[in-house]
């Protein structure tokens, strides 16, 4: 295993303390436990949005700590939810008098994590509310599974829900945007290679070089099944068709396309899925008004990508639209 | 013959030892249906209980009062899903072995808590593919060998065995609870994790058991 | 070979359309010959600034096309210089009256074809300075080679060059502060793993598993010697000490420190790798006023990092605070 | 016996069909000092003339005109370091080559005009590991042969006999200039991409003039 670390127990701790150095101006990093908050402290009579998972997926969740998105992140070890002992603390951080809402990814860590978190924060008269994102659509039958996996698609949430909350939404209206973005976003995803756990210290799956997994999650974890090599255009078809057909996308739909790498593509492959699938949008009449493109949801130095279609409306772009000022996002 | 806790230091102590020594068996079998991490969680928190034990001022007083201490321990340091789920296990098996000591009858208690717990807290059925089809038949076993007029000791071994034959069986299962579900049929064929800890884990308390014997 | 593309041959015209597409808002995207445009045409009296270079090191240079920054971009093949009749039509496209700046790696055919397009750039009548940008330090003796090469302090050339055309500044004064960047930015890099470019279709060098290469550029080509596997902290300070003696840092000096990705290098160790180089530079009494972290300047999907230190001033301070909005860099 | 337009015509397909052939061999060269670029240029760009070539309306007129759409076309397609380097080369001889027929000396002429393009633009001397240590012994053994009253079929002969060596000797050479400096003395050992491209190029040359015997 080949990595620009230390020990493998310190990475996290580490990184996120080189991220603090150099965003002082935006965020501000605790230790022990570990969590990150936005710059300058609470914003009086905002809701406070929190999110944070395992680490591993970088830039989310602290690079989108900041003015017009996150109030604070959580991040956990590689690829493990973080703990309540570091949820909740965090909560209180952020918590200005108006509530808190939580935006968790779908996994049974995650979820189990935060409630616990949320019983000790309400428990200390903190109101708090949830999101579940669970916008990965390669896993197909929630009856027989944890449910949907929130994947790239929590950028769009964290985004337009940051917005709600700057523009000065009370908690109940936040949670709903956040819920509104949830419902109409989804995301698939393929791996090229699989990544290395720098604890584990041996690629995640194994994939031959002639093999493509289709439907992974953003843990490493193994997809739903593989394929041989393909051009670029075929394997962008993989992923759009089954995030299109499951939003029911129609003709005059507005959306937003974004295509995320997982952590080891060069952008300019991203590029040229992204052309493809937006001439793929463009053939069933759907119109791309916002685009995306970059690592933002990452596993590690996994070689891969994924599609997110998010569909939008005049209050969503307009949410997505305004100003935003973090380490990974700005406009 | 009862068991008091002394036995749980040694119970905890042991099972950190057979976590540790485990630890990349677990992350393997992670790997093959899940993410990889849970030999390196379990290991992260049993390392931190064991510290915690060690800077102990004094020996805990009770069963339960080590129960609590793995439970806070467990649920601020292992994060995933195992962490929430062991810390809530023994969360109510402290609730259960308050008592300064167990006969079998409260052994039993004390297994069953930490099931509800398990079952409560992660809302999977036996089946699916989970540390509870380690627990069920853990349980069971337990009961039984109670019901029989076994000692502590012999209840454990019970449990212990119970846990094993549950944890075997899952190879066969296709997951449909956690992080291995979303392999859907590709999951059958491997042991999972979780089962997998919950087995070494009962095993150290049988071995703590006899050996206060 | 696997990677996200069609045809090898396609792949520089398919991501820069695939570009174009995502950023209609900031650039415009000419295709054969293919260049890349600031959006909206010429800004009268402003001196036009082109860059260019192989394509491969996304998002250098298309990716800094915009407000502040470049006025144009010339991709050539994956790691091939572009030609005469790209760059000539661009060069034209951005000239508003008040002259041209190339900034211009320094490899031997970059040098080559930018001169040969600024001979005809000047038949046209267009006054074109050039500045040379050689911050690799890795390159040590520049009588036996073709002199230093730029990589990644191209960023700070640009940015900077990019203010102090957009506030105004002329053509001697753009180049004078552009080549003040130059004399005053040191970089040096490492790689964990090598890239494939497409059309080669196997790794540029061979690497063995616990070997990591030491001094590479950001075309693949191998470094000047090989370690074996070390800690990042040790790495770290391999990298900084040649950069920081090489500029001759004194106690006091204010600077701009940048840890760039080669494109394969999950952000987390970037940060890690960033709070070692800070640590390092803190240890000699030099303090880092600004910094950036990601992959900037990249090589494909190279795993690696380089670590670039710009000496600061006010004025060049005040020119990298200044607004930019390209793709890459905006704030 | 002198060259004219056909053979000038003939010499770049052959050329385009050996660099072609020698595609990947030439990628492998550039990839253990360079950047791995250098047989996939050279074959762009070649290919882009031999499609220039085919789709003209008449035949060139002369050797200067088939130069000329060699210079341009390269210059245009090939990029890095060789399409300057060869554009030049190719445009020199274009002015060199305007005679409708060459005989040895026009021959040697237009060596020494391509060489001299080289070196114009690329300011390396012989033994810093490029193309120029191909050319410089070429134009040698040209000029030699001529002076011994060779025809332009065994001056061009002799030329590719002067690249083959030229070429060979640069693999015990280190790279002073190019992108193979920056290896510093791990550049020997190794055979100069472009040196070799030149020794291909010249040896088409050579059996063009052979083939118009
Ligand atoms: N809903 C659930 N109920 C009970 N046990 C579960 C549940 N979900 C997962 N598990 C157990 O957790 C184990 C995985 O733990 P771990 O790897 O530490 O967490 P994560 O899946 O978050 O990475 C599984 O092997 C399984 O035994
Ligand atoms: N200054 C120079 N003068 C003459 N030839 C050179 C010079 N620099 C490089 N070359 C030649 O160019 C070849 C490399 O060409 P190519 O790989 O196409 O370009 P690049 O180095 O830009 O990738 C080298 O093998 C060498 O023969
Ligand atoms: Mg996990
Ligand atoms: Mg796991
Ligand atoms: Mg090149
Ligand atoms: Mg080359």
């Amino acid at each position: 295993m080949k990595k620009l670390i230390n020990d493998p127990q310190d990475v996290v701790a580490e990184s996120v303390e080189g991220f603090g150095l150099a965003h002082a101006d935006l965020v501000t990093v605790h230790l022990d436990p570990t969590f990150v908050v936005r710059a300058g402290g609470r914003v009086p009579g905002k809701v406070g949005l929190v999110s944070g998972g395992g680490s591993g997926h970088e830039p989310l969740h602290a690079g989108f700590v900041g003015v017009g998105m996150l109030d604070a992140a959580v991040p956990g070890a590689v690829f493990t939810s973080p703990t309540p002992d570091q949820i909740a603390p965090a909560i209180a951080a952020v918590d200005a008098g108006a509530g808190v809402l939580t935006i968790v990814k779908n996994y049974t860590g995650d979820v189990l994590n935060f409630e616990t978190a949320a019983e000790l924060a309400d428990a200390d008269g903190t109101t708090v509310r949830q999101v579940l994102v669970n916008d990965d659509v390669a896993v197909e039958d929630s009856l027989y599974t944890a449910g949907r996996r929130g994947v790239a698609g929590t950028v769009a949430v964290e985004k337009i829900a940051g917005a709600a909350a700057e523009r000065g939404d009370d908690l109940d209206a936040v949670a709903a945007v956040a819920q509104r973005v949830v419902d109409n976003v989804r995301t698939m995803g393929l791996a090229l290679t699989a990544c290395t756990v720098p604890h584990v210290g041996r690629p995640s799956f194994d994939l031959a070089d002639d093999e493509i997994e289709i439907g992974i999650g953003i843990h490493g974890e193994p997809g739903r099944h593989r394929v041989g090599l393909e051009p670029a255009d075929v394997l962008t078809e993989k992923l759009l068709t089954p995030v299109a057909d499951d939003l029911g996308l129609a003709r005059g739909d507005r959306v937003l396309l974004l295509v995320n790498g997982m952590g080891g593509t060069p952008t300019s492959e991203l590029y040229v899925v992204y052309r493809r699938a937006r001439a793929l949008l463009s053939e069933r009449g759907v119109e791309v008004t916002r685009s995306l493109v970059g690592n933002y949801v990452t596993s590690l130095e996994m070689q891969g990508a994924s599609v997110t279609v998010l569909r939008l409306d005049d209050e969503l772009t307009a949410l997505w639209d305004a100003p935003v000022r973090t380490a990974a996002l700005r406009w | 013959m009862t068991l008091d806790a002394a036995w749980a230091v040694d119970w905890v102590r042991r099972s950190a030892a057979t976590v540790a020594e485990h630890r990349d068996e677990l992350v393997e079998l992670d790997r093959q249906i899940g993410d990889g991490d849970h030999g390196e969680n379990m290991n992260r928190g049993f390392r931190a209980v064991v510290a915690k034990l060690d800077a102990l001022d004094a020996p805990p007083a009770s069963v339960g009062d080590v129960m609590r201490l793995v439970a806070t321990t467990l649920m601020s340091t292992v994060g995933g899903a195992a962490g929430p789920l062991y810390g809530t296990a023994y969360l109510r098996a402290s609730k259960s072995g308050a008592a300064t000591a167990l006969g079998s009858d409260g052994v039993v208690a004390l297994l069953e808590a930490a099931l509800d717990g398990i079952v409560t807290r992660g809302r999977a059925h036996e089946g699916e593919k989970t540390m509870v089809d380690a627990w069920t038949p853990a349980v069971a076993a337990a009961v039984d060998a109670a019901d029989h007029g076994a000692p502590p000791s012999a209840v454990l071994a019970a449990a212990a065995r119970g846990a094993h034959e549950g944890a075997a069986a899952t190879v066969a299962l296709v997951a449909t609870k956690g992080r291995a579900s979303y392999l859907g049929e590709r999951s059958a064929g491997h042991l999972d994790p979780g089962a997998r800890s919950s087995e070494l884990i009962l095993r150290a308390a049988a071995e703590a058991a006899a050996a206060a014997d």
